[in-house]
This record gives C-alpha cells, sequence and structure tokens, in this order.
C-alpha cells in the first residue's frame, strides 16, 4: 500500500494522479471523458496505472472527484471539487490562501486554510453567467479556439462594454460589436474584464488573502490570467499541473486515508453506506 | 467523506399523520364550500388575523397554502406556464403564478376544490406581492377587496399611531363582516377564539423551545411545516389547539427517551428561507445525508414568532391582533430584525452553521440574503452556505449543482472538526 | 420588368431572395453571417443574381431586413424580419393566421392580421435555451452535423426532457444524460420536445388559434417539426425554403415600395 | 438661456455622482446639505425645509461598475438597487446626511437594511407609505409618519423644522411641479416640439438641484421651446408604462422615438411630479403636514405602487392615454421590477379588452445595444403605420 490515487472525471476531460507516501505526484494522466463516465473514470485509472507500472494493489485508495464523480466505480470514495481544488492548489503553491477554480459552469473563489483545508467558499448563484463557458461563446462567435482569445484579448487597447454576461446572449451582443466595426482585440479585452469583474465579486464573498492561486482550465488563458492579476492588483499563481490541481487534491484526500486508516478516517467514511438519488 | 442517506427514508411520523388529518378536513370543508353558501375570504398566511374571520363563521382560504400544496405534489409547473402565457414574466413570483394558472384552469369554484371567496381580506404584513396578488384574484372574481394596510415595523418598534391604525382598520373589517354574514360582532365569541389560538401558540413554542436538545426531536425546517399549516391556516379553531396538545406530548415522549428524528446528528444548523417544495424530500435527502438537521429555522416564523413569548390575549381581544400582525411575525420585520433573529437561534440552539435557501419568486426573503451571508461569516463567524432554487417553480432546482455545494460546505465543517480532535 | 431581392442578415446565416414584378422568386442565395456584415450580404445577393441568370446592376430594389438591416449601404429600405417573415408567411399560406419563426438567436410567435399584417408577437424571454443556437450547439456537444439533428432524433424511443430555462444550465442537464448514457436520438428528441413546448407557449402568448406556418432555419429539422405538429393541436405549415421566407418578405414588401416610388418618379 | 445650453447643463448634472451635484448646489447654496431619495416619493418639502436638497437616487446607471453589490444582492434583483447598494458601499453617499426610502417593493425595503447596514453614520429612514387610502385612520397615520420623518430628520440635522418653512418649500414645490405640468402638457399638443429624451434629461436632472435653481430652468426652456416654431412629426401616439422606479437609458426612449413612436406621457421620474394640483400652503391654522398627507392619500396621480381601491390603476392608464391622446401603449419595465412585471398582467387585460394595442421592452441599467428592443418597437410601429 505504498500509493493513492485521485480521479477528477469532468464533463469534457478526465485527469488521474498517483502519489506516493511523501505525496509526491509519480504519475498523471489526461483523457477524453467521452460518452460514457462510468467508464471514463476507470479508462483514466488504468491509463495511470499502465504508464507508472504500478500494480493495483500496490494503490491503497482512490478517491474520485469532479462532477462524474458518483459514477466512479473505481473509486473508493468521493470529494466535491471544491474540496480538491483547494488541497490541490495548496499542495502546487504552499502558501496559497485564496483559490479561483474557473470551470465550464462554474466559477469558485475558495479561501484555504493552512493545510489545504476549505475555510470559506463561494460559487457563482443560479446563473451561469460569466462562467468559462461564456468564453467558449465568444470563442465561437468570432471563429476563434480558447487557446487563441487569450492572447489576442491582451492586444486590445479600448476594451468594450458588455451588457451582461449572459453566455445566452454573448453571440448577439459581440455581433452588434461588430456590426459598428469595433476591432476584435477590443471586444475579447472587454469579454475578458467582464468576467474577471464578475469573477473579483466572489473573492471578495470569501475575502481575499494572498497567495491567490487560478485553476482549472480557464487558467491557461494568459488573458484571463491578466485580467485577474490586474483587478486583484497582485500576481496570480499558475501551475502547468493546473488542470490536475482537482486530482492531486483527491489523491491527497485518498493518501490521509492510506496513512491513517484510524479513527480519523472513520470518522470521515461510512464505507457501508451509498447515496441513493431520489 | 461519502455522502449518505437511508433509502427511501419515511420522514412523516405521528405528527405528520395528525397534521394531514385535520388539514385534509379543512380542505374538504373548502370542497365542500364550492357548492354550499358558506361564506369564505380569501387571506395570506403571514401575520393573519384569522381569529377575526373565524368568529363570524367565515371560512378562511390560503391561496400560498394552494401553492404549497401544487408545488410539493409536482404539479406546479403546467400552472405556471398557464399564467405566464396571460403575461406573468418569468421573474415574478412563481406562487402567485401556480394559484393564478390554478384557477385559470377551473380548480376555483363550482367544479374545483377552492371556494370562489365572498371576499378578499389583504392583509399586507411585509410581502408587497400579497397586493399584486390580491388584486389580481379580486379581478378575476369580481369580488371586494378589504386592504389591511399594516405599517411595517422599524427597528425601533411600531408607534402608537401604527397601532391606532391598524385597530381602526380591524374595527372597518369586522364591520364588513357584520354587513356580508349579517351577524352581530360578538367580542366574547373572538375572546374564546383566541383562547384557542394562544393554547395554539403556547403549544407551538413549546415544540420549538424542544429543539434546543440534543438530538433534537424534529427538524425545525423540513418537520416544522407539518406544525405551520394548524398554527397558520387552522390557528383559532380547538381542532389546532388539541393538535398542539398531542404534538408537545409525542416529542416530550422523544426527548424523555434520548430519541432524535436523526440516528446519528452530526450537525445543527439554523435554516433561513423557504424550502424549495417541488424537490421537498431530495432536498432533504443532502442534508439528512451528511447527518445535519435544522434546530431552528426563520422560515416557520412567517406567520408568528410566538417562540419568543408572545401569545394572543383574550383580555385585549383587537389589540393583541394588531400586535400579532405588526410585530410578532417575520415577515415585517427588518433585515436587521432578521439577522438578530438568526443569532439568537445560533446561540441559544448551539447551532454549528447557517443554511440560506435563496429562492428567485420570494424577494422579501432572498433580496439581500447575500449581506445576511457576508454578515454571519465575516462578522460573527458562523460559517454559512448558500443555495439558490425556488418554493415552487421546478425549473430552477439543478440538483447536481445543490449538491456539489451542499457536500463541499459539510466536506469542509467535517474537516474542521478532524483537525479540532486533532489538536485538541 | 423590375428585380427586387429580399436580404436577411440574420445572427447565423444571411437569405437572400431575387423575385420579379410578379412575385416569381428566381434565385436564392445563402451563407453563414460574419463579423463584415456588407460582404456577407454581396456574396449572398451575388449568389442569388447568379442562381436568377441576373447581373447584379439589374436588381431595381434592395429591401434589407434581420439584425444586420441597418449594416447594408446599398439598401432601398430596411424592415424587421418579423413584419417580413409575416408578410412572407402569409404569401405562401394565405389561410394560415399564425407564424412561428425559430432561428440562430431567437424565436418569434406571430399573429396575422387579413393581408399578413402583424397583429401580435412574442418574441423568446431571455436567458432561455429557446433558440437555434442551442441546438447547434448541443449538436457540437453530441458530435453530430446540424443537418443530422432532425432525422436522428425521429429515431428517439425515451426522450430525454431539458427542465432548465437558461441554456447553460440545459447544456449541463444534457451532459448529465450523456453520462447517464441515453442515446443521443433520445436527448434531441428531448431538446426538441421542450423548444415546442416553449414555442407552443409563445404563440399561446400570441393568441394561437389557428394554423401555424413554421419558418427559420429550426424548420428545417424533421423531429422538431414533429415535436411541434404533435404538441400544438393545430396544422403546422412548412415551406419549401423555411429560411428563406423572411427574405422573400422582404422582397415581396419591396416590390411595393419600388412600385410607389415609380409611380411619385413618375408623376414628378 | 438657450435650450441647448439648458440640456447641457442637466446632461452635466446627470454625469455627476450624487455626491458631486450636491457640491454643485453648495457652489450657490453654501450651507446646503443633502438627502438621498429612493423611488418613488418621500416629502421633498419636509426635506428641503430641513435645509437639506433632496437628490434623486436612481441607481448609477453606465458610471458605475458593480463589483461589491452584486456579493450582497442576487442575479434577480434589479440594478438600481445593485447600483444604489454601490454607490453606498463605495462611499460615494459620505457627504449626504443619509438617504429616505419608501415602501415600494420588497427589494427597496431590503435595501434600506442593507444600507442601514453597512453605513451607520448616515440617518437612513424607511417611509410606510399607507396603502389604504380610504380607511378612517388613513389621514392620521400618513400624518403622523411624516411627523415621524420631520421629527428624527431634526433630530438628526439638530434644528427644528417649522410648519412655517415646510409651507414655504410646499409654496416653491408646487411651483416646480406646475412647470413640470406644463412641459409636459406642451409635448402632448405640440409633438415635435421637443424629444422625449430631453424632457427626460431636464425632469431627471430636476432631481438634482435645488427647486430654486430647478424653477428658473424650467421656465427659460418653456420659453424657448413654446416660443420655438416645430413641425409636428409623425408617428404612433404612445404612453410609456412602468418606468416609475428604476429610469430606462436615454438611448433607449431615443430609440422608441427613432422607431416611429411619439412619446406623449410617461410615469417616468413620477414620484417626483405626483399631484395634478396645488398643495395648500397658507391660511389660517396652517397644517402643513396634513396638507402633505391629505395630498397623497386623496391628489396623487396614480402609480403601480400604490394601492387605490376607488381609481384601479387600470383606469388610470385608460385616462392617462385619453387625456394625451395617444393610440398605443409601450409598456417599459426595468428587468427584475416585480410591481411593474405583476401590473403588466392587468394593463394587458384591459388594454386587449379595449382593442389598444401595447408592446413590452424590459431594460436595466448596463445595457447599451438596444438592437432586440429596436426590432419589435419598429416592427410594432410598422404593423399601426401601415395599414
Amino acid at each position: 500500500m505504498k500509493y493513492a490515487a485521485g480521479i477528477d472525471v469532468g464533463s469534457t476531460q478526465s485527469k488521474a494522479v498517483l502519489i506516493d507516501l511523501a505525496r509526491a505526484v509519480v504519475a498523471r494522466t489526461l483523457i477524453d471523458t467521452g460518452a460514457n463516465v462510468k467508464r471514463a473514470g476507470q479508462r483514466a485509472l488504468d491509463n495511470l496505472l499502465k504508464e507508472s507500472g504500478i500494480p493495483r494493489e500496490q494503490v491503497g485508495f482512490v478517491i474520485g472527484t469532479g462532477y462524474g464523480r458518483y459514477k466512479i466505480e473505481a473509486g473508493d470514495d468521493q470529494v466535491t471539487e471544491i474540496s480538491c481544488h483547494a488541497r490541490g492548489a495548496q499542495m502546487l503553491f504552499p502558501a496559497t490562501r485564496t483559490v479561483i477554480d474557473m470551470g465550464g459552469q462554474d466559477t469558485k473563489a475558495i479561501k484555504v486554510g493552512p493545510d489545504g483545508d476549505v475555510v470559506d467558499f463561494s460559487m457563482n448563484d443560479k446563473c451561469a453567467a460569466g462562467t468559462g463557458r461564456f468564453l467558449a461563446g465568444a470563442a465561437d462567435v468570432l471563429g476563434l479556439t480558447l487557446d487563441e482569445i487569450g492572447e489576442i484579448s491582451l492586444t486590445g487597447t479600448k476594451p468594450i462594454r458588455l451588457t451582461s454576461v449572459c453566455t445566452v446572449f454573448v453571440e448577439s451582443d459581440i455581433l452588434s460589436h461588430l456590426a459598428q466595426k469595433q476591432k476584435v482585440e477590443d471586444i475579447l479585452a472587454g469579454v475578458h474584464q467582464a468576467i474577471a469583474s464578475r469573477t473579483i465579486s466572489l473573492v471578495r464573498r470569501v475575502g481575499r488573502e494572498e497567495e491567490v492561486t487560478f485553476t482549472g482550465g480557464v487558467a491557461r488563458n494568459i488573458g484571463m490570467v491578466r485580467a485577474l492579476e490586474e483587478k486583484l492588483d497582485v500576481s496570480v499563481n499558475v501551475s502547468p499541473d493546473s488542470q490536475f490541481t482537482g486530482a492531486i487534491g483527491a489523491a491527497l484526500y485518498a493518501m490521509d486515508r492510506v496513512l491513517a486508516g484510524d479513527a480519523e478516517a472513520a470518522a470521515v467514511s461510512d464505507e457501508d453506506t451509498v447515496w441513493v438519488d431520489e | 467523506m461519502r455522502t449518505t442517506v437511508a433509502e427511501d427514508k419515511d420522514y412523516r411520523g405521528k405528527v405528520h399523520q395528525l397534521s394531514r388529518d385535520i388539514m385534509t378536513d379543512w380542505m374538504t370543508e373548502l370542497k365542500d364550500a364550492t357548492k354550499s353558501p358558506t361564506p369564505s375570504a380569501y387571506m395570506m398566511i403571514s401575520g393573519n388575523c384569522v381569529e377575526i374571520l373565524r368568529c363570524f363563521d367565515i371560512l378562511p382560504v390560503f391561496p400560498e397554502v394552494n401553492a404549497l400544496q401544487l408545488a410539493i405534489r409536482k404539479q406546479s409547473l403546467p400552472y405556471i406556464i398557464k399564467s405566464e402565457e396571460i403575461g406573468y414574466a418569468s421573474d415574478n413570483c412563481a406562487y402567485v403564478k401556480a394559484d393564478v394558472g390554478y384557477t385559470m384552469c377551473g380548480g376555483v369554484g363550482e367544479n374545483g376544490n377552492i371556494p370562489v371567496p365572498d371576499f378578499i381580506v389583504c392583509n399586507f404584513v411585509g410581502c408587497n406581492v400579497y397586493i399584486k396578488w390580491f388584486e389580481h384574484c379580486a379581478s378575476m372574481f369580481d369580488v371586494p377587496m378589504i386592504m389591511l394596510d399594516i405599517p411595517f415595523v422599524r427597528e425601533d418598534g411600531p408607534s402608537t399611531d401604527d397601532v391606532k391604525y391598524v385597530m381602526t382598520q380591524l374595527k372597518e373589517l369586522i364591520a364588513h363582516c357584520e354587513k356580508l354574514t349579517g351577524k352581530k360582532f360578538d367580542i366574547d365569541r373572538l375572546r374564546e377564539v383566541l383562547g384557542y389560538s394562544a393554547r395554539a401558540e403556547r403549544g407551538w413554542s413549546r415544540c420549538k423551545e424542544l429543539c434546543k436538545r440534543k438530538p433534537t426531536p424534529f427538524d425545525a425546517y423540513f418537520d416544522s411545516i407539518n406544525m405551520m399549516g394548524p398554527i397558520n391556516a387552522l390557528r383559532g379553531s380547538k381542532v389546532a389547539a388539541d393538535f398542539f396538545d398531542q404534538v408537545v406530548e409525542q416529542y416530550e415522549g422523544m426527548v424523555s427517551d434520548g430519541m432524535g428524528v436523526l440516528e446519528d446528528e452530526r450537525f445543527r444548523i439554523v435554516f433561513e428561507g423557504p424550502p424549495p417544495y417541488p424537490y421537498y424530500r431530495n432536498f432533504r435527502n443532502l442534508f439528512e445525508a451528511w447527518g445535519a438537521v435544522a434546530v431552528q429555522s426563520t422560515y416557520s416564523t412567517v406567520g408568528g414568532t410566538w417562540e419568543f413569548g408572545f401569545t394572543h390575549d383574550p383580555e385585549r381581544p383587537l389589540e393583541s391582533i394588531a400586535e400579532q400582525m405588526i410585530i410578532h411575525n417575520l415577515c415585517n420585520r427588518s433585515m436587521i430584525e432578521r439577522y438578530a433573529q438568526i443569532q439568537s437561534y445560533v446561540d441559544e440552539y448551539d447551532a454549528d452553521a447557517l443554511v440560506i435557501h435563496s429562492i428567485k419568486s420570494c424577494r422579501l426573503f432572498s433580496a439581500g440574503q447575500g449581506d445576511m451571508r457576508e454578515y454571519f461569516t465575516k462578522d460573527r463567524g458562523v460559517p454559512t452556505l448558500m443555495v439558490e432554487s425556488d418554493l415552487e417553480d421546478p425549473r430552477y432546482y439543478a440538483e447536481a449543482q445543490m449538491k456539489n455545494r451542499i457536500d463541499a460546505f459539510f466536506e469542509a465543517l467535517t474537516y474542521k472538526r478532524i483537525r479540532g480532535k486533532a489538536t485538541a | 420588368m423590375p428585380y427586387i431581392a429580399g436580404i436577411d442578415l440574420g445572427a447565423g446565416a444571411t437569405k437572400t431572395v431575387v423575385i420579379d414584378g410578379d412575385h416569381r422568386v428566381l434565385g436564392h442565395g445563402f451563407c453563414r453571417t460574419q463579423a463584415d456584415f456588407d460582404k456577407v450580404a454581396q456574396t449572398s445577393l451575388d449568389a442569388a443574381c447568379k442562381e436568377a441568370g441576373l447581373e447584379r446592376n439589374q436588381v431595381d430594389y434592395i429591401a434589407s431586413t434581420g439584425l444586420g438591416r441597418y449594416s447594408l449601404t446599398e439598401r432601398d429600405i430596411q424592415i424587421t424580419d418579423l413584419t417580413c417573415g409575416a408578410r412572407g408567411a402569409h404569401k405562401l399560406f394565405p389561410d394560415a393566421g399564425f407564424v412561428l419563426d425559430m432561428g440562430a438567436q431567437s424565436t418569434r410567435a406571430i399573429s396575422l392580421r387579413d393581408g399578413g399584417k402583424v397583429k401580435t408577437f412574442r418574441t423568446n424571454e431571455k436567458c432561455a435555451a429557446g433558440s437555434g443556437g442551442f441546438l447547434e450547439r448541443i449538436s457540437r456537444y453530441l458530435e453530430i452535423s446540424v443537418d443530422q439533428i432532425g432525422s436522428l432524433s425521429l429515431e428517439a424511443t425515451d426522450p430525454q426532457p431539458i427542465s432548465s430555462v437558461c441554456a447553460v444550465l440545459a447544456e449541463s442537464e444534457i451532459i448529465n444524460h450523456v453520462s447517464e448514457g441515453k442515446s443521443v436520438a433520445d436527448i434531441l428528441c428531448g431538446a426538441h420536445q421542450s423548444l415546442a413546448e416553449r414555442a407552443l407557449s409563445q404563440l399561446r402568448m400570441a393568441g394561437l388559434a389557428g394554423p401555424v406556418v413554421f419558418i427559420g432555419g429550426v424548420a428545417l429539422q424533421e423531429g422538431m417539426v414533429k415535436a411541434c405538429r404533435d404538441r400544438f393541436g393545430f396544422e403546422v405549415l412548412v415551406p419549401k425554403h423555411p429560411s428563406h421566407v423572411v427574405a422573400y418578405g422582404a422582397a415581396i414588401l419591396g416590390l411595393q415600395r419600388y412600385h410607389k416610388r415609380e409611380a411619385s418618379t413618375a408623376i414628378a | 438661456m438657450s435650450t441647448e445650453a439648458i440640456l447641457e447643463r442637466c446632461r452635466a448634472l446627470l454625469e455627476m455622482m450624487p455626491g458631486e451635484a450636491l457640491t454643485e448646489a453648495r457652489k450657490t447654496h453654501p450651507d446646503i446639505g443633502g438627502l438621498a431619495v429612493f423611488p418613488l416619493y418621500a416629502p421633498f418639502e419636509v426635506i428641503h425645509a430641513a435645509g437639506l436638497m433632496p437628490v434623486g437616487m436612481f441607481g448609477a446607471g453606465e458610471q458605475v461598475e458593480i463589483s461589491h453589490a452584486d456579493s450582497r444582492f442576487q442575479s434577480f434583483i434589479c440594478s438600481i438597487a445593485k447600483s444604489t447598494l454601490e454607490l453606498f458601499l463605495r462611499g460615494d453617499m459620505k457627504s449626504f446626511e443619509g438617504a429616505v426610502f419608501s415602501s415600494i417593493c420588497d427589494v427597496a425595503r431590503n435595501l434600506s437594511s442593507l444600507v442601514k447596514r453597512n453605513t451607520p453614520d448616515l440617518y437612513i429612514e424607511y417611509l410606510h407609505l399607507p396603502q389604504n387610502m380610504d380607511s378612517a385612520g388613513s389621514l392620521g397615520y400618513t400624518r403622523a409618519e411624516f411627523a415621524r420623518f420631520r421629527d428624527n430628520l431634526s433630530a438628526r440635522v439638530g434644528r427644528p423644522i417649522t410648519d412655517e418653512a415646510i409651507a414655504e418649500s410646499t409654496k416653491i414645490y408646487n411651483r416646480v411641479r406646475s412647470l413640470m405640468r406644463d412641459l409636459y402638457d406642451h409635448r402632448m399638443r405640440h409633438s415635435g416640439a421637443i424629444a422625449a429624451s430631453d424632457v427626460c434629461t431636464v425632469i431627471r436632472a430636476g432631481t438634482r438641484m435645488m427647486p430654486e435653481d430647478f424653477i428658473p430652468l424650467l421656465e427659460a426652456l418653456l420659453d424657448q421651446v413654446k416660443s420655438t416654431p416645430s413641425h409636428p412629426r409623425d408617428g404612433v401616439p404612445v404612453v410609456i408604462e412602468g418606468s416609475f422606479c428604476e429610469q430606462p437609458p436615454l438611448a433607449l426612449i431615443d430609440v422608441i422615438e427613432a422607431a416611429g413612436c411619439l412619446i406623449k406621457d410617461d410615469d417616468m421620474v413620477i414620484g417626483w411630479r405626483l399631484f395634478r394640483q396645488d398643495i395648500p400652503s397658507n391660511g389660517p391654522a396652517m397644517d402643513p403636514l396634513g396638507a402633505l398627507a391629505e395630498a397623497y392619500l386623496k391628489h396623487s396621480v396614480y402609480t403601480s405602487v400604490r394601492y387605490d381601491r376607488a381609481k384601479p390603476r387600470t383606469e388610470g392608464l385608460m385616462d392617462r392615454m385619453k387625456d394625451s391622446g395617444a393610440d398605443a401603449v409601450v409598456f417599459a419595465p426595468a428587468k427584475f421590477c416585480e410591481p411593474a412585471l405583476l401590473d403588466y398582467v392587468l394593463f394587458r387585460k384591459k388594454l386587449d379588452e379595449k382593442g389598444v394595442p401595447h408592446l413590452k421592452i424590459e431594460f436595466e441599467e448596463k445595457m447599451w445595444t438596444f438592437e432586440a428592443s429596436r426590432t419589435e418597437l419598429e416592427t410594432f410601429a410598422e404593423s399601426m403605420l401601415f395599414d
């Protein structure tokens, strides 16, 4: 029982991470989730073991996270991505006290304790406006890829105003700007700033404390990183591993269980029970 | 930290059954009244003066109860859509929309379950939407609407003029009832009715009191619904008074046997805001799964805050009715007072956390709950979770989102405890 | 013989119809709408002229409509797509009193007065997954092409309804259905049914009481048409070129104005 | 002063933050203080008599980015509530004595609590304006509520507020209101004499200056407008309904007229134009507070936030159409405005009965593109003009 694994099953990609007793990452893998979430979890774990050449029985505990977490049969238990992102970010940047996680349908601001625990968190409310999905919509209508828009937005000089950050209306909003011969870079600059200020209000709810770490898929978007830094007026940590943050956090929780397996673990787990949908 | 629920747990107990029985009798009365000349009147739940209707034997009808039942039986959506077709906006209160849609579809009148009222008593207590709702009802039925304008109670309490104003309007209501029924107002009958009210109110606050015990005998949010019907709609009747005697007996029994509503009570929470009726059990399961139980809730005090000691007084009939309407109910209180009420719950019921269920329909409750969250997390250090959906419109409940937030919240609380143990 | 062009600059695509003085349709043009509205309109117009066997300079009058109607510098007049859609639909089906126009951005329910004039109309509420763009997004997620949607949806055995009113949350519902292993057909059919439901309540808001002409790009999806026919309780009429009806209506109204103009200049 | 000069001054005032407008007023009224008035209505005369300038609080339009308030208010709350709270949280209102809110809707009431909690140094008043106009207790209550306001206010400013002073202020506001009525009447009879968005600009600016200064400005404007010949514009005469609290962007007003509608009458900034007749302000044994209360109960024009059993709002709208010679109604509520959106149902029912064409377009503060509304408005106009 020398290892623990974390699997993060997202709506588009699934990630898995293997760590050893020293909590060092020994292997990681990333696959497309595809249509069958159940299998995605298993596939990710299999890949992970194959690449690392470590036999399954050496893995003491597996924790699943992400929206698909309840469908992972390979996992021994589940933890929400909120807890996992906090824990993972704190391992990547030990001094982290605030985590911003921007995903497809959720944006989260998390206040993190010294050992990676969630002190407080805040997410976009019922309305999914201002999430990563909004960027995708903007990219679509401009015929650009998600990777391109960030760079381009940085060249904007006169950021445009948006009526709202409602994803449903981003297309018509942007089209009207184009019709008025606005520059693409200014539109994108406006888009990034709109989402950034929306995100800042989430950060404000939990109370900003340095260091700030930015996780999730959108963290690879340099435009969003800069926009956040500008509004927060502090530099923001972004790890090259940022998309693995959730899986790393899950693996860390799994390792707790491997190491402890004592009262602590008992206090957290109820092995005999299962989640039942109504 | 796997979340769990007892499979298909049956939350209904003896109290649920008792409540169901007497509420069903009332619903039957309503249905019968659609075909008989029994006089009836519409009235709203919050800070109501049902006692006055009772002493004239006027059958009280509460559209909110109707809307609530449609939602909890998962029947509300078609009615909501129906009323959106005649111009209601998606942003309007879904209680109104469900009730209006239900009326349009024949739920009220001859072949329905609810009688067309002889008149409407608009007890405007806090909720401004009440006025619009009842204006719409009045125009649908073409019946008179009596306005009871209750001055909003400010932090420094009501002025003598506020009370005088309400007293005058109550007397005008009484005059109207005399005209409608041809009966002379009988103050002694009102005293008798208020006696029943006071008895029920004492029982109700005794039950709330018992939630201070560990484990708590019932869930002061989800199970309170069983008592809110009787205390708000049937108040002033002997039936309601007797009901509470039995309920108190039941819960005191549980307490003395050390029984709680949960086998394993792990988190004591205070609930703010109405529940998502269309997903009532689903929502409850999400908390049950973490051994979280409500020990107090603001929603259960929309009709009256009796647990703070006020009861109707047969010796001061109209005065005490007026005081009930102005001061002693949640809806007519400011956010600032609501914060104080919640804080006292957290302290006196030894709660671990505050959960705010923010609903789109009712802005009286929800507008500004972000500030409430701010206040309790930052100024008071009370762990607070805020989730959003609706009390009537099923389209605003997203289970995956809901579960994610609730699980994360209790994961954090659990982790805090473990560290507490570790460092201890 | 005058030649009139109606150009519909929509959010999704730009459609052109060229007619002659007897309302005969001579040519169609179609191309995806892009940033430069003027250029897009030209391309679409050229295509229509080509089909009509006309030179660009033979076109006597241009009526523009749709979201970009003001961006077309060469226009003789601009008219809204609701007015044009009503007129075009009425010309094709004189007995129908209602029009449902489902495009990329918006869904419109229109009730008509005599002569195909707009009586009342309802456009889709904000934050509603009630338009063609939504179907495009989910088809992209389901990795199928837009023109497959319609036929696929017909193969459904257990349609999966969408309850959310927000397009983004609706998408997560779809993702959920997929993860539950539901078939693509069932998901698409569910989407069509939900959209039809919303369209129906919009039509009711406009006072639905008779046959409905279903126009706009989405009307090309058989599954959507079926979903409407199953629900509306009135005949649902679909023209041969549903996405060109608005441009056609623009051309017809354009012809009217053209005659007026000629008459006045003749006097002068 | 030329019309354009007057409009320039008004536009300048509208671009100012409330605090800047107060500073501007102090240039000519050095000792004046300020009290913000959230829509709809408060007895302005009492505020003015306290030596304060009542400043209309209509949100912050485009000028302010909402960055604090949306962590306090959810996504389904109207923009005026958010931007108003934002101004207080940002400290923009420091130079004011405080603000007065009234019972117009649940959001406004909760907003007053939030402002009170977050700016403890300010005097925050909440008036419960009566919803029962014809109880035997109505007048006594309303007068008492106004008196309570007067006493709290005088305690705050540390000087008495005399009946004489209130009567004087009543005279001044009577004059302001009658001039605003003149302006509206003139626009009503001479379409094209002045653009609707210009009327809005002036009326809104009037809530940001001392009434003494507003009077000469209105007089000058009326002279100008009446003396300049204008040829009548063609279009569909309409009444705007539903904009009684949050104000539609001026650009939207222009879009409405550009689309072919002529705005004959509207309910914008209605609280400052609440009375069709002067309020008695002299005579023996004069009771100015009683007069204000009486006026509110008996002589104020209908609004969506005032229930009057004797005069239903639907009738009010019908009269407004008849008096202004409008053929149609453009219903323009702020997004998420519960009272307006609920009233729409009753109005719509009535208008359909009477066969009056109507159109609903929602707006919000940060709106900058009106393409969707433009399309609907043009279609609406086209459907009436070309038959």
